[in-house]
């Protein structure tokens, strides 16, 4: 698929970081970008399950434009969330779901974490889309 | 192929090691040895939860073997013990001890090798099980009309697929076909068939699979139990401790949902990453045409020391595995294996674990040579060179 | 004496590789390396009843390891398991099960690692067992009065010599001696004390001593028990298989009667080779000097921490390991471990398999620095640097 | 303690042979030096434990001298019998006390065999000089 102008940025700034330390920095400073889901309305069906600590997220459609609110007790994973959140919020869900995890793995993020760490990117991201497809499909 | 295994370079008592053991154990390529080095040297570390890149290392290391089984066995759920003996003994408590019931029984065969016995064994006596053993026939094969006779009222079927000493493959697709019409669960003793065939699991259909890394060019200390989603369901945990719970409170803890459910404990992590690159060699053997180079050579073997007064214990089917057995008609074997060893040869004697086949065949014990792919048709000429050297001046 | 150990030359993330995860597992110097790799390259055979000289070695190298324990922590039985967990599981079966019945107590304590908790749990609910957990007090030490409240009654009590989570070494001697003046027996969870203490089993009086290899610069896959000579006596054979057996037939098998009846099927032999090295290893150092220089730099690194603002579990007595269990007021615990991790500091964090603790604690988790002998005061030093920095930069 | 000639000889005789094979060859004649104690002698009590195969040997003390027979179902184990009947048929039961195992060391047939059969060999040394020595303070 073709990313957002925001994403390409995103993936070049990344790419010309070799220091881990700096790139985790670099995360930690995205965890900004979340739209926060408050931790009160953490419930079993936000929770991204296979995630060492506690990650939750939140799907709406406005029209068909997605809707991404998420929220972590780790700033690297809300981090992550950011990262997702550039990707994807206010984008049309149908160009969203031709997204892959490629886009991390570019970025070089996914190997800067640990295997338990960059399966938790996998999982919310799997949960994610699969939410995406549920809420398109129910707008049908 | 030979010049991989740098065992095969070495010399005993002045003469090349000539290693007819491999029933016993196999030796192990430079890849694994190298594996398990380079784990130590660059990536040791305890697995599962941690976050540093040693960790991270060590787990995705870990985690290949399960991959690697799982993709070579074609087999949904591969859990790793430490052998065999472990996998057989895992089946018995989490299986059998919360499935089997007072006056239930179990089918073996007089075939098996008592790691496929003492555990049931100990369960029957435990529960209250009846054991019935199918009886091997003159023809050295299993009494089919026997076994169907017998399934009736069974639970369990443990059947060995090739037997250590004799070399026999058994007719394990008829076995489970009958076990499975009948409604009783299958256990395979794949301890000799998983380093001789490419085996598919799921398609043979047996519900348990038990081998060892050792047999198949792999380290020690690890082996496996495949087992279908449907057995894994019924099973309940064995050994308690670090890694096979999800939560533990003084009050009681629950346990994890995958194969870690019976991985209690540090794993076997370098013998895992060893074990990987076994099965990525076995994956690169094209294992029908060894298989059958080194069956015509025991073939040749066995007609050799029959020819010389031997008394052979072998089928040598196409899917017999390349194992010779026999006995000398007055010579002590241990004396024969002590000869032999003085040139190189290194061949078993005894009981090879299968007490109960040996008392079927009214012998203590017998020679075995065991063949495996890197063993040579002139190792077993040489062989039997210096056995007609040995008859000529000792026998 | 770090460069013997191959892997201490390592880079991470282009950064000089600071272990610091010592309690999960220790590295291997080249002496335990190359003992494998030898074995591997020239010796390698199955152990017992064979005769050929592969097999004479193997066996040799095998039984080597289990004289090497016996005479380091003096024992006069050593049963190799797979580790510490798969040890205390067998107290569990081959003792527990044939010795507690219906209604009588265990003891454990808070701070038990879950390997000493979870089997016994299991076996509290098959054998209508009560368990009774010794609570940890404010100053991490074990509410001893309790300790003497609960002992009637119990016929175990098992308890950590070490904690993993603390480095608390709890007070063994007083344990033994009153557990043993109400007849119940002890269990040793010594996986962290092994390590790090000289133990003199017969002298310490405990029944049972379970550790592993890995934890103690040995190789994966293997570990011990100690038994004591009236103990071993109350064994049952756990699993069963080739090995640990006498005679087989299909009416009934007999055992033997050393600690070969507790290891069934093919044993870890290259990982025993590798640990009789890695107890040579350890012989030749000089543990109580050792010992003092890494509890001290524990000691300074807990001062530190706390002077940056961190709440440290630990005592840090004279016994004590050196470990640092921590907590930031805020920062989620793997942040801090993935920074570290990307200046090659390797730490642990999580809840160490220890979860009874922690709730006893208040806590989910710590981050936890343990240090080993190869363990250098300026690598403590160059942590607090680089984690002053990272609460410069990040907190 | 001072060997025999006889043992000395043949201790010289071992040590020349390099070639394994050829060692066993003179384990396995010095089978004939044995005085056999036929198999239907064979009981628990001269069975010797811990050997492999089956092995067995009974002593007699005649006046003080040592009368030692034995059989064996292997023949290399009878050569070893053959040895130590070398060793100690005949000989003062007093003198024979103060040999050890060592004299087959020397000979560097303990090392020619597996483990197994040399501890045969040292558990058979061991019940012969038991015998003899409980044997001896019977006659006191
Ligand atoms: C105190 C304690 N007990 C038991 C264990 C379990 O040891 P293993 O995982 O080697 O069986 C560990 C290590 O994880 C430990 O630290
Ligand atoms: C047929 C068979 N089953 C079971 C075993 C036991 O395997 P392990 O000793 O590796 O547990 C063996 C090998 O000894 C075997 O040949």
């Amino acid at each position: 698929m073709n990313y957002s102008a925001e994403l390409v940025e995103l993936i070049e700034e990344f790419k010309e970081i070799d220091d881990k330390m700096e790139r985790l920095e670099m995360v930690f400073e995205l965890a900004d970008e979340v739209n926060l889901l408050p931790s009160d309305q953490w419930t079993d069906s936000t929770r991204v399950h296979g995630c060492q600590s506690e990650a939750h997220v939140k799907i709406g459609l406005v029209n068909s434009n997605v809707n991404f609110q998420a929220g972590a007790d780790s700033k690297l994973v809300q981090g992550l969330m950011g990262i997702l959140t550039m990707a994807i919020h206010g984008c049309d869900a149908n160009i969203v779901l031709e997204l892959t995890p490629n886009f991390a793995s570019e970025m070089g993020i996914l190997n800067s974490l640990s295997p338990s760490r960059s399966n938790g990117f996998r999982n919310m991201f799997d949960k994610v889309m699969n939410e995406i497809r549920t809420q398109l499909e129910a707008q049908l | 192929m030979r010049e991989e295994f740098p065992i095969l370079q070495r010399e005993i008592n002045g003469y090349p090691l000539v290693y007819f053991d491999n029933a016993a154990t196999t030796q192990k390529p430079n890849s694994v040895i190298n594996a398990m080095n380079d784990y130590y040297s660059n990536s040791n570390a305890n697995v599962h939860r941690a976050v540093h890149t040693l960790a991270g290392e060590a787990t995705e290391g870990y985690e290949s073997c399960r991959s690697a089984l799982k993709a070579r066995f074609n087999a949904n759920k591969a859990i790793i013990t430490s052998g065999t003996t472990e996998a057989i003994n895992l089946v018995a408590h989490a299986w059998g001890r919360a499935n089997l019931s007072d006056g239930d029984a179990i089918i073996l065969t007089e075939m098996e090798h008592h790691s496929d016995i003492v555990p049931w064994q100990m369960l029957a006596q435990e529960m209250n099980i009846e054991l019935r053993f199918i009886p091997v026939q003159k023809d050295l094969t299993l009494d089919m009309d026997l076994f169907e006779a017998a399934i009736e009222g069974a639970k369990l079927v443990c059947v060995v697929h090739i037997s250590n000493v004799l070399g026999v493959c058994n007719p394990v697709e008829k076995i489970i076909d009958i076990a499975h019409r009948n409604g009783a669960r299958v256990l395979l003793d794949a301890a000799q068939s998983a380093p001789h065939q490419d085996i598919n699991f799921e398609e043979l259909g047996a519900d348990f699979m038990a081998f060892s890394a050792h047999k198949m060019c792999g380290p020690t200390g690890i082996g496996a139990l495949l087992v279908t989603d449907d057995a894994f369901d019924e099973m309940q945990p064995f050994m308690g401790g670090g890694d096979m719970i999800e939560t533990v409170s003084i009050r009681g803890s629950t346990y994890q949902k995958n194969e870690q459910k019976f991985e209690a404990g540090t794993p076997r992590i370098a013998e895992a990453i060893g074990w990987t690159e076994a099965i990525k060699w076995l994956n690169s053997v094209d294992i029908k045409t060894e298989h059958k180079r080194i069956l015509n050579s025991a073939r040749w073997l066995a007609n050799q020391l029959r020819n010389l007064g031997m008394k052979v214990y072998a089928r040598h089917g196409d899917n017999d595995a390349a194992v010779v057995s026999f006995l000398h008609p007055t010579m002590n074997s241990e004396d024969l294996a002590h000869l032999l060893d003085a040139r190189g040869f290194a061949v078993r004697t005894g009981h090879h674990c299968a007490q109960p086949l040996l008392e079927r065949l009214e012998i203590n014990g017998t020679v075995r040579v065991s063949l495996y792919f890197y063993n040579t048709h002139e190792e077993v000429v040489s062989f039997v060179e210096y056995f007609t050297e040995i008859m000529e001046r000792f026998a």
